[in-house]
């Protein structure tokens, strides 16, 4: 048993949480939160990629990639959410 | 010493499973809202343990705080809509359930017979150091080794303001509550520290923990409280300066990028003498572009003329 | 040796009004109630803390940090709390009308 | 080449959609002007590129002079040139359209300023990817493609498009990040993320997670069935040139990435690739099914680009055990006559709705306005896309059936020729109604035949039909870097 093992399996039962948010969540912001949850499910792999046993240094890549990824995700969240935000705005002018 | 902190680790990895189930069990958006922070801050905290201490950051600050606030205010101008419209059926739900079970299960087993001692890339950043400029790792690899990437990272944000601005036209939002006068008081006395704050971790970035995407981050939360505290309003005057804002940083790397390529030199190949110094003009113009940019994509809509009576209080 | 004692005991004890705070979040019947609980534990407990880690720090720097942290902290949970406060008694007099 | 100096066309290749998009971005008043500029740059930039690379073979650019694993290579082959080529080519037309169908008449201020940026970034991404040689930077790449996509699916901003851009958006993201996790497993199991560290790499249960979750989300990506469900809708009501870039560009850059990546990466088992043949016999009756059924133009447009990725795919199972060293070229040969064809048709399809009015199929006999170019055009990239002779999608046809039938795959050979049988049944729908004037009482009005925006669907159309004769050389220059032989 290492940090590692232990937040691997984390991450990998976060991602697969996220995903089953994704496929079966019908709540708009929701879904969105499930893909989050996704992407930070991938950010613990790479990041568990990254450690090694201290006092090693870990792989500074991966964390590279990492903080990358994050950037990119709050960038498609904004997108989303503007598109839900407009949604709900078009559907509430032609129901009155 | 070892055992404490393990069991820690587990506790921690079951409190970050179970917050992602709640995130999308519990009833209230709100609530649900409040436990992804939560979830966040603790995932955060994992990365700490990992010895990721730059990656704990970018995703306090971004992925969890900006993200967060993000999702306040979109459920603010969408309250008015039924929490869930439809009910999936159920067979529905326990199929995708089974097929992400299995999914869970192929991942776990393939992950567990991978041994976690890759050598990786790190001998290769390690051996390079000297000649990236910058002292850090992570810095290295962002502003130099990867640079393409992060250059390509920063288009991403740029495509999303130039999506959003496009989404959202002429959009009339619901009125912002009003916070009163300790809020602003505070965001006074907040400003300035931010600030310095934010600056600093740009600046530390290229020896240690820290850098452009954190200390932006840091620099965006200063756009939200003017915002909140209407400190400050967009204009339809002022879109030039944002437009000018959000190209900034694509505009400089891209344009360092191509033009230290000449005389032998490749794209991206700065030269030895002035990488640190070109490094951190790029750094330093991305921060202001991620700042700006986050604190756009927070105020959503693009400012347009509008009617006379919108302007007015 | 004792100066780290002392420091693990204030850590423990920052650590309990934590806890004691977040029991009263969960318990108490009504918004201001949970914000009284919350706010005077969890300050209480931040400042233990601080107080703790500051005496493990290694350089004057460092306790400086932690001294800001301490005082950003404190001041914004005081603000938050004002907030909600507030937001729950406009929220009632809405209501109440 | 000595007359190409210094500079290092794959860089340029990128960089100058990307110097487009922020002129266009930061000068809104002349968005269009410096948008068609700098699209018509990048063609030059890919033609240089061709020819270095028919001079020298394979160009390779080690951004920065660190060469992986640590730093990014770009690569250019004949593959990816090729298909760098079908991008510009076929956005350089969409480009003029796009000048008539967001003229000042037409579209609103706004939809003419945020075309022209969302556009370019698009380019970038796309001709990013095409070179990448990095699954990371892939990943980046598709985020790029991913949020233009969307920006250019709301366009028209209307109920429906919101809708569909929301549902595009939620499937997009979740192919980039299922993608990411594969890229996760990728360095968990290799230490390093660039091709040749896959090429070399031995087989591992990390990778066959890594192949599956990328495949998986490469599929979602592209929209092969079953998972195609947010295609139809996203580019049916998308405006008509964000049709085209949507339908002829942006998913063939998930197929392009699933080719490469299956090359590199081989299925473990013959029986995943004839599951993936299966799912695009699936896409091609259930998409024609759907485009029968459809009462609007552009939504019958959209089902064909189902059935097409479909039949991609077909071409990509007939490698069987053989591996793709032969079916590539089938699959490349389709994706480009599908390019070149959709969105010719698609324009076609705007033009017709523009000038009628509306695309009901039904009534399109009934209005007294005959597009009659539009019409033609229309018609012609149908033939195109059906596989008759001499078009380009004849000769992808003709390639995945000579294939099949060598390695004795009758299986494959009848799902194509079902397919193609849909092909006809659906698009003289289309075509029947444009040749019968016996149901319109009033005599045709005041004759709009033709216009100049009719010119751009046109050539496409027309190059469609043509570029067929010149399939032969287009497979010859495709081999150049041996794309699918030895190791790049």
């Amino acid at each position: 048993m290492t940090s590692g093992l232990i937040f691997g399996l984390t991450g990998i039962a976060v991602f697969a949480i996220g995903l089953f948010g994704a496929l079966v969540m019908v709540e708009p912001l929701r879904r969105v939160l499930a893909l989050k949850l996704c992407s930070v499910g991938a950010g613990f792999l790479l990041v568990v990629g990254a450690w090694r046993e201290p006092p090693e240094a870990p792989d500074p890549v991966p964390h590279a990639l990492v903080i990358t990824g994050i950037v990119v995700m709050i960038s498609a969240t904004a997108v989303a959410l503007a598109l839900i935000r407009r949604l709900h705005m078009l559907e509430r002018d032609t129901d009155d | 010493m070892v055992e404490p902190l393990l069991l820690f680790d587990a506790l921690l990895g079951l409190a970050i499973a179970a917050l992602a189930v709640a995130v999308l069990t519990v009833h209230d958006r709100f609530a649900m809202i409040v436990l992804f922070i939560v979830f966040g801050l603790m995932s955060a905290l994992a990365w700490v343990r990992l010895s990721a201490p730059d990656v704990a950051l970018a995703e306090a600050a971004i992925g969890t705080g900006l993200t967060g606030a993000l999702l306040l205010t979109t459920l603010h101008h969408i309250r008015a809509a039924p929490a869930a419209p439809v009910p999936v059926p159920g067979g529905v739900v326990v199929a995708n359930l089974g097929l992400c079970a299995l999914i869970f299960g192929g991942l776990a087993f393939a992950f567990l017979l991978t041994p976690l001692q890759a050598p990786g890339l790190a001998p290769a950043v390690a051996q390079n150091m000297a000649a990236s400029g910058v002292g850090h790792p992570v810095t290295a690899v962002l502003l130099n080794f990867r640079a393409y990437d992060t250059l390509m990272e920063v288009v991403v944000l740029l495509a999303a303001i130039v999506a959003v601005w496009m989404v959202e036209r002429g959009t009339v939002q619901a009125p912002a509550p009003v916070l009163g006068e300790i809020y602003r008081g505070f965001s006074r006395l907040a400003l300035p520290a931010i600030v310095v704050i934010g600056s600093y971790l740009l600046w530390v970035g290229a020896q240690a923990p820290g850098g452009a995407f954190q200390g932006g981050a840091v620099l965006a939360a200063v756009g939200l409280l003017l915002l909140l505290g209407r400190l400050y309003r967009p204009q339809p005057a002022h879109r030039p300066f944002a437009r000018a804002g959000f190209v900034l940083g694509t505009a400089v790397f891209a344009g360092v990028a191509l033009l230290v390529a000449g005389g032998g030199r490749l794209p991206f190949e700065y030269p030895a003498a002035h990488a640190k110094t070109l490094i951190l003009l790029i750094e330093g113009m991305v921060t202001i572009s991620i700042a700006v940019t986050l604190a756009a994509l927070f105020h959503g809509r693009e400012p347009e003329a509008v009617p006379v009576s919108e302007k007015s209080e | 040796m004792l100066l780290d004692l002392l420091a693990l005991a204030l850590i423990a004890v920052g650590a309990f009004f934590f806890v004691a705070g977040t029991i009263g979040l969960l318990r108490f019947p009504d918004t201001l109630c949970r914000l009284h609980a919350l706010t005077k534990a969890d300050g209480l407990g931040l400042g233990l803390t601080c107080l703790g880690v500051a005496l493990l720090a290694g350089t004057a720097g460092e306790v400086v940090r932690i001294v800001l942290i301490w005082f950003f902290v404190a001041t914004s949970s005081a603000v938050c709390g004002h907030l909600i406060a507030r937001h729950v008694r406009r929220a009632a007099n809405a209501g109440g009308r | 080449m000595t007359e190409l100096p210094t500079i290092d066309w794959p860089t340029a290749v990128v960089f100058a959609p990307l110097a487009g998009a922020i002129l266009a971005f930061a000068w809104p008043r002349r968005a269009a002007a410096l948008g068609l500029a700098s699209v018509l740059v990048t063609a030059g930039a890919v033609a240089a590129l061709a020819l270095q690379v028919l001079a020298e073979g394979a160009v390779l650019t080690r951004l920065g002079n660190w060469g992986a694993p640590l730093g990014i290579d770009l690569r250019a082959d004949g593959l990816s040139t090729v298909l760098l080529a079908m991008t510009v080519g076929v956005g350089a037309f969409v480009s003029l359209g796009a000048l008539d169908s967001y003229a000042p008449a037409r579209a609103d201020d706004r939809t003419r300023r945020y075309f022209w940026p969302l556009w370019l970034l698009l380019l970038t991404g796309l001709n990013g990817a095409f070179l990448s040689t990095d699954v990371f930077n892939l990943y980046v790449m598709l985020e790029v493609i991913a949020l233009a996509a969307v920006g250019l699916t709301v366009l028209g901003g209307g109920r429906a498009a919101v809708r569909a851009g929301l549902d595009y958006m939620y499937a997009s993201i979740l192919g980039a990040l299922l993608f990411l996790m594969g890229v996760g497993f990728v360095y968990l199991e290799l230490g390093r993320l660039d091709f040749a560290g896959l090429i070399a790499a031995e087989p591992a249960p990390a990778l066959t997670a890594a192949l599956a979750l990328m495949i998986a989300g490469l599929l979602l990506k592209t929209a092969l069935f079953p998972l195609h469900f947010w295609l139809p809708g996203a580019h049916a009501n998308a405006t008509a040139p964000a049709s085209a870039l949507l339908s002829g560009l942006v998913v063939k850059v998930s197929l392009y990435v699933f080719l490469r990546l299956t090359q590199y990466m081989p299925l473990p088992d013959e029986l995943l690739v004839t599951l993936i043949g299966a799912l695009g016999a699936g896409a091609i009756l259930w998409g024609g099914i759907q485009a029968l059924r459809a009462e609007r133009l552009k939504l019958l447009v959209a089902w064909s680009t189902v059935v097409q990725i479909g039949l991609i795919f077909v071409a990509f199972a007939r490698a069987g055990q053989v591996g793709l060293a032969e079916s590539w070229k089938a699959v490349a040969l389709l994706i480009l006559a599908h390019a070149v064809a959709k969105a010719g048709m698609f324009l076609a399809a705007g033009r017709i709705k523009d000038e009628v009015g509306h695309d009901r199929i039904a009534d399109l006999d009934r209005s007294p306005i005959r597009p009659t170019l539009a019409q033609f055009t229309f018609a012609l990239a149908a033939i195109s896309l059906i596989g008759l002779p001499p078009s380009l999608g004849f000769a992808g046809k003709w390639v995945l059936m000579e294939g099949a039938m060598a390695a004795g795959y009758w299986h494959w050979v009848g799902v194509t020729m079902i397919g193609t049988l849909f092909s006809v049944a659906y698009f003289s729908r289309v075509l029947a109604s444009f040749l019968r004037f016996d149901r319109m009482r009033s005599p045709v009005a005041e004759h709009q035949g033709w216009a100049l925006a009719d010119a751009a669907p046109l050539i496409l159309a027309l190059s469609a039909l043509g570029l067929g004769l010149a399939a032969a050389p287009i497979l010859a220059f495709m081999e150049i870097g041996y794309p699918f032989g030895a190791t790049p």
